[in-house]
């Protein structure tokens, strides 16, 4: 296939600021999580998002250049404040 | 709860909306080969950076704060000699003097026992998929950690101009 | 219990026959400027210098032992930046996993809850008028820091001269 | 007076080496807890006494200079163990 698909998930901060908490983004295939994150600041209006944000796929901290794959679940994580 | 063991390290963590105090885990936790126990709770303060609280809102990504809390606590099971690990945080609306988070440690000895306690509280704080929503008692509220606090989009209202 | 204030932290202190665990302390320790509770049971193990224990005996010269445990948490108030110190220790006989001691502090922050608590243990250590007598599951018995183990008159038997 | 009187408190392993946990003992004014470590090391059989016994006078602990008086409670403390 020549794109994939992946549930993008916004937490905290980052979820008012999106006004959502849940989305799906189309991308390339072979896109990474930098690929994405282009993406969702440039297109969707998400120009806050910082520089270096932090994300998680399938529910593990992920690097930038970490390759997505169809049905990953991207989570756009802001800075943690448990304990 | 999810428990399993680590080696022989008994390990159980919850991200759980129920009330939290960790008594129930003194009684439980460790076996006679451990001389010491640790619980650490950590409870919601009155005061933050100088604003008085009135409330907090603690959200987690639940599944995957729940399996970082479990990997913290095997960590810790490998990098310390102890007995068991168990550890809970508390998601949801949370008043004053309620606990938001309990860590308890039994070991053999109590320098590990420390040194363990200690270092799972900051992976947590560092670690943990969850954020904490401030209400403070004039009204406003913040994100904790937000990256620039204009983004907090909750003030209730813009500071007043005239006096 | 013995409760009075240092400055404005509540200490209370106990040497106690009854049996300890701490959970009480729990509920009503600290304040809502506390963010940080810390709790440490020290208990009784089954091995100490590789022998297996059955049980142990603990004798306080009692009200030393009090006045000696509140000074120290007074020391403590005055060293760290806590809100609220209580310590007990378990006199009598006490079975495997059985509490001897608790030391529950809260404080604002975890830092000083958690130097105040190791501190607090150290001190005990060095200083409580509290002595504690081993038996063996091989039916020995030992005062534990005697000066020489040989003065321990309570061995059962002198060991065996031929095998 | 003469003399003075304090009563003296034997703990752990030191009661049971003394077959004894509580005495009295009659001592020159003047004395100091030295003197009746030395007095109950070398006159009352308790020759098993450490070279550097810990003492509390009156619930505190002393000096081995420190002078007693009458009515003291005098203890001495084994090594101790609690926690």
């Amino acid at each position: 296939m020549n794109t994939l698909s992946v549930r993008t998930l916004f937490f905290g901060v980052y979820a008012e600021l999106a006004s959502s908490r849940e989305g799906v983004a189309e991308m390339p295939s072979g896109s990474t999580v930098g690929d994405l994150v282009d993406t969702l600041r440039g297109s969707r209006g998400l120009d806050w998002l910082p520089e270096r944000v932090v994300v998680a796929v399938n529910q593990s901290y992920a690097e930038i250049g970490t390759q997505l794959a169809d049905g990953d679940e991207v989570a756009l994580i802001p800075p943690v404040a448990g304990g | 709860m999810t428990a399993d063991g680590a080696g022989e390290v008994a390990v159980e963590t919850a991200i759980t909306t129920e009330s939290l105090d960790g008594t129930e885990v003194f009684r439980t936790l460790g076996s006679h080969a451990d001389g010491a126990v640790l619980i650490f709770q950590g409870r919601v303060r009155q005061t933050n950076e100088g604003r008085a609280v009135s409330s907090l809102g603690y959200e987690a990504y639940g599944e995957m704060a729940n399996s970082e809390l479990r990997a913290i606590c095997h960590e810790a099971a490998q990098k310390f000699e102890i007995g068991a690990i168990s550890s809970a945080h508390r998601v949801g609306e949370l008043a004053l003097g309620e606990v938001s988070i309990v860590v308890a440690v039994s070991a053999p000895h109590r320098d590990q026992c420390y040194d363990a306690s200690r270092w799972v509280i900051e992976e947590v704080k560092a670690r943990l998929p969850i954020w904490k929503h401030e209400h403070y008692v004039d009204g406003e509220s913040h994100w904790v950690g937000a990256p620039d606090s204009n983004l907090a989009p909750e003030r209730s209202s813009p500071e007043p101009e005239i006096r």
